[in-house]
């Protein structure tokens, strides 16, 4: 789970990392208000991704009229396939110099990787590129988390050695959301140091692990409904699924996420492009099937469907009937082309032909003939 | 010959009472493997699947030597239950359960330094199968032949298609092992290979990869190092999406590599054909 | 610092244990009126120290009346040294079982252990030396604390199988003492299975590394006025010395734990007996040697002082004229003995034999000496 | 000869600008300690007592090669300050401060397995000097003589006296290492026994111990085995009362161990003649 910035900076806050003042607004009048209580503010939209600001999602407010005027703009705008729920109201900071300072998941190191720069702001991932000995790094020990000593080593790497008692205290506070939320990253850039010599959170992100959910319902009930994504993605969430939205106009079932990726792979090779990844998992269970084809379908974008499924534990045969009970129930007129393999996979293709739809004995042949289905707008 | 797994080694497996515990034990038993025990914590002392149930690892090893284990408990207890396999002795610890929490299997990989005798498959994975002797885990033995190739994957259901475009082509595999799709894993690719380097009954390798990570990259640089085995690689992934990025860390820790053309690079560099699709993957082995 | 039952409780209700339902009394009213708000109570002498039940500081009353009775008795009792500064009233409890749950530092592996038997109440000591096998044990690593298999280990090992979850989430809560607190020692005997199937802490003991006071000053401050015990410990405490009461009657000083264990040793062998233990530490300056005279005649029953110093840093005739000083400040009349060694210990010797202080030249001379001075009264 | 420390070992101090660090430092280098570097935090680039002052452990280590550590930082600072010189590559580590809170202690010692060149001298001692050559710690110069007694002890002072005791005797000391007396602690008695043991120029050793822990035990235990040392131990504490006991878990794990009279046992059985005061120490050796 991605938490928008005011969600992420109540979290740091409940860590004990400063934040700057800042309040929610869901109207223009909110952030007018917000402006009257907070002086000169920005205002910044809340959307779970990256590049806001060059979108035109923040800006800088020195009155409440003009908050409002800010906050008009903002609201409801696409940012990256994001309609912006709300903004947040900010109280500018007197800004000494911008420090970055995160942690990720090294998935190489299979360790998490703390990361401290005197070189903070926007162009991180230019500074990374062309001075990479400017950021400075620390593997902490899972178990232990990062020791003092670690710690200063680190400040004094990234040259802020003046730094190094107050960034110490800081960087073990932002660890926490390690232990305490199962953060997979977090991330505060700028780190602002304050002309009054204060260590502030200029910005937050802070992603929290989906499998971990169940250790932090909390989050889940209190930031979970707020984020107005894809609206399919929203859907099959609901549905238990496994979806992302993409660009094409065919759509994609399979199941185990390798498989779908190739099978993504094989339609662009064949010339088409595809509207979603879905994995449906191991048992290719008929009910899932239809939660699956329901979702695609609500995408008027969508011109035909390709199934590609491997009958492991499940049998060819039944997940032909599957399909068909599904695509019959949700009326389903587009071209639906499956490919079938595993156990049964013959006589799981005979049923499919004989109710209609075309079965592919390779997925390369399938890919082909959805692409070739869909560009003539078949129905 | 094999790796890591065949008819003498014995296996318990934790979480045997649950369904899917109970389900895969049986079709392991089918194969002919070696279940000796299970475990289920309070129910130590009764019997299923005709085989002894103990309350803990360290009981059913002690009672009776097992060497391996195949864990199927739920994602919560799935962490905890890697670390008594390893603190029991277990030399092969097979996780088969999905979903576990990336920061648990952190703590995990920590955990078996201390024990480096260890070796994790998984989590998240199908396991892995010696055709027409054992297997730990849930890759359909249908899909299998005995043979000399060697089979590496991270995803399941592409380990099954390629298994059983092999077989089909009459080329059967020595042993198949599913890695698992998990960012923070056990045995590696490279793990994996350098078992297979070892193995004489291993002449060839499928390499079945994925976007995400260096893994494949390493593999790729062992097998440039010189290897006997003949290798062919396929990496799924290509037209994936790149994540809708938040923030800056993860570019700044994994900069270019981790895209499909980084490891499909890698594996040509290093003299290993990639197939475009897995239907090409024994027309390049022959 | 070791705390009382009811802070120890507090702590552990603080950490999530059940605890029974109680009220502290500092008067007899105070224990009626809280009997007559639980109901059938206990009413339990706050003591630091093992051994109260059996020394009669633990009465059950079923009625206000009797509880106020009870109070009357133990408030002000002497138990082993300390005089009983408070009751605890606690409810009774229908008990089903009673376990034994506790950790300690087991210096010999330089580790924590935890144990765990079936086996709770009084005997404990004695099912440690007849049975050892029904105490389960477990060395957590420190780190990691002890991990969840590892809890269920001990359980079965200790015959608790069907109460391994609450038992696993139980111990992780009471282990929280370690890094929360710097608990050295925590034990709850008995751990009480009541007959609706709770499993209640019956009676606490919790000792704070005295060590890591500074980590945990609210714990001072809420605990460390109550405890009235040795009036000269107290003192002494005051003043910052290391200090132990004894029973004798020869009040010793020396530099260095060791130092002092052998001087309290050699005055045994010839025949004394010491009054106390105090360690002045390395530096001997005159303002703490002033300061553990002071307290070790506080004590009436002493009837003469050993001081037996090395002078490593500090030079003989240096401490020679701090004793001297304090000696005056002080008025002190009895008997004195002062074994002076190291640098300068002739000047020293010297300097104490002009000011009437009898030297010893070694500890075991010097001891024979300060024995013979007491035995024979001298003034 | 002599054990862990002579005039070629290259030392850091940290908290070298300190009160006390500053005063031994000085000790050390008029005994003729090679003193290469000390630490302090935000000091880094400047130079004290003509040595030159760096930020962190790994820094100074990386200047000037050092291999040995004195810790001279104050008790909330010094476990850290261990696992810092541990981790800086330090093959021995003393760590005078005194006061450390012993859970910081146990988990220091947990930390250091994964540093097995490093050993930890205390905390809470004296450390330890080879006389007419080097030192690290606050033992004086001037209680020793060079000669082929080593010398352990749990005590400061006690060790003082009995170093002034066999200097007066003319009998010389090897090396005289102060242990410590904190319930958990670095280098045991039987550690540095066998380090003694290895050491030529050693032909005798003195025992200091005290009651608690069953280390003298263990020592006595090393000894029986077959010693080529002639050795004499002292216990203090006979009469020193046990401490007001709350629980019972000190009891259930220590048992009947720690007493003086367990420990002047332990020596007597493996033929180490026990002083009944320190006095006596220097005839038992003749």
């Amino acid at each position: 789970m991605k938490l928008l910035e005011y969600q992420a900076k109540e979290v740091l806050d409940s860590l004990g990392i400063a934040i700057p003042p800042g309040l929610v607004a869901r109207t223009a009048d909110e952030a007018a208000a917000a402006a009257s209580r907070l002086g000169p503010v920005a205002v910044k939209a809340q959307v779970p991704v990256g590049g806001r600001g060059k979108a035109g999602g923040i800006k800088l407010a020195g009155t409440p009229e003009e908050a409002r005027k800010a906050a008009e703009l903002i609201i409801g705008m696409d940012i990256k396939g994001f309609k912006v729920p709300l903004v947040y109201c900010e109280a500018a900071l007197e800004i000494e110099r911008e420090l970055y300072l995160g942690f990720t998941v090294d998935r190489d190191a299979r360790a998490n990787i703390l990361m401290l720069s005197a070189k903070g702001g926007m162009d991180i991932e230019q500074v990374a590129e062309e001075s990479p000995d400017s950021i400075a790094r620390l593997y902490p020990n899972p178990w232990r988390g990062p020791l003092d000593f670690e710690l200063a080593q680190l400040a004094y790497d990234a040259g802020l050695g003046e730094l190094v008692r107050p960034m110490t205290a800081l960087i073990k506070k932002l660890y926490r959301a390690i232990p305490d939320y199962d953060a997979l990253t977090a991330e505060i850039n700028p780190l602002v140091v304050t002309k009054a010599g204060d260590i502030v959170a200029g910005d937050a992100k802070l992603e929290i692990d989906d499998n971990a959910a169940w250790r932090h319902k909390d989050l889940e009930q209190r930031y979970g409904a707020v984020i107005q994504g894809d609206p399919y993605e929203v859907e099959a969430k609901k549905r238990g699924l496994t979806y992302v939205s993409l660009e094409g106009d065919i759509g994609i079932i399979g199941n185990g996420a390798g498989l779908c990726m190739s099978t993504l792979d094989l339609v662009q090779r064949a010339g088409g492009q595809a509207a979603n990844f879905c994995d449906i998992g191991g048992g290719a269970k008929a009910e899932v099937v239809e939660n699956a084809l329901a979702v695609i379908l609500m995408n008027r974008r969508v011109k035909g469907v390709l199934i590609n499924v491997f009958g492991g534990i499940t049998r060819g045969d039944e997940v032909a009937k599957g399909i068909i009970t599904a695509r019959d129930n949700l009326q389903m007129k587009l071209p639906l082309v499956v490919r079938l393999s595993g156990t049964r996979e013959e006589e799981g293709r005979e049923i499919l032909r004989r109710n209609g739809i075309e079965p592919g004995v390779s997925a390369w042949e399938a890919a082909q003939k959805i692409v070739e289905l869909t560009k003539a707008g078949v129905r | 010959m094999s790796i890591l797994v065949d008819s003498t080694t014995s296996v318990v497996v934790q979480g045997i009472t649950g369904r899917e515990g109970s389900f895969h034990t049986e079709q392991m038993q089918a194969l002919g493997t070696k279940v000796v025990a299970g475990t289920s914590p309070g129910k130590g002392g009764t019997t299923h699947l005709g085989v002894p149930v103990f309350n803990t690892v360290a009981d059913a090893v002690e009672a009776t030597g097992a060497t391996a284990s195949g864990i199927f408990v739920p994602a919560p207890f799935a962490a905890d239950a890697i670390m008594e396999a390893a603190s029991a002795g277990m030399t092969l610890i097979v996780c088969i359960s999905e979903g576990i929490p990336i920061q648990d299997m952190i703590r995990v990989k920590d955990f078996l330094h201390g024990y480096p005798l260890a070796r994790l498959i998984g989590a998240n994975c199908p396991g892995l199968i010696t055709p027409g002797q054992a297997k730990i885990g849930i890759i359909p033995q249908r899909i299998t032949t005995p043979g000399s190739i060697g089979l590496i994957s991270r995803s399941g259901t592409l380990t099954y298609e390629v298994g059983t475009a092999l077989s089909a082509a009459g080329m059967g595999q020595s042993t198949i092992v599913g890695i698992g799709g998990d960012p923070v894993l056990g045995l590696t690719f490279r793990d994996v290979l350098e078992l297979f380097e070892k193995d004489e009954a291993t002449t060839q390798v499928v390499i079945i990869g994925e976007i995400g990570g260096s893994d494949e990259e390493h593999a790729a640089e062992f097998i440039a190092r010189g290897s006997r085995l003949k290798a062919v690689a396929f990496i799924s992934g290509r037209t994936a999406p790149e994540g809708k990025r938040m923030g800056h860390a993860g570019a700044i820790v994994s900069g270019n590599r981790g895209t499909a053309k980084s490891k499909e690079e890698a594996f040509r560099k290093a003299g290993v054909p990639v197939a475009e699709t897995t239907d090409d993957i024994v027309g390049l082995l022959r």
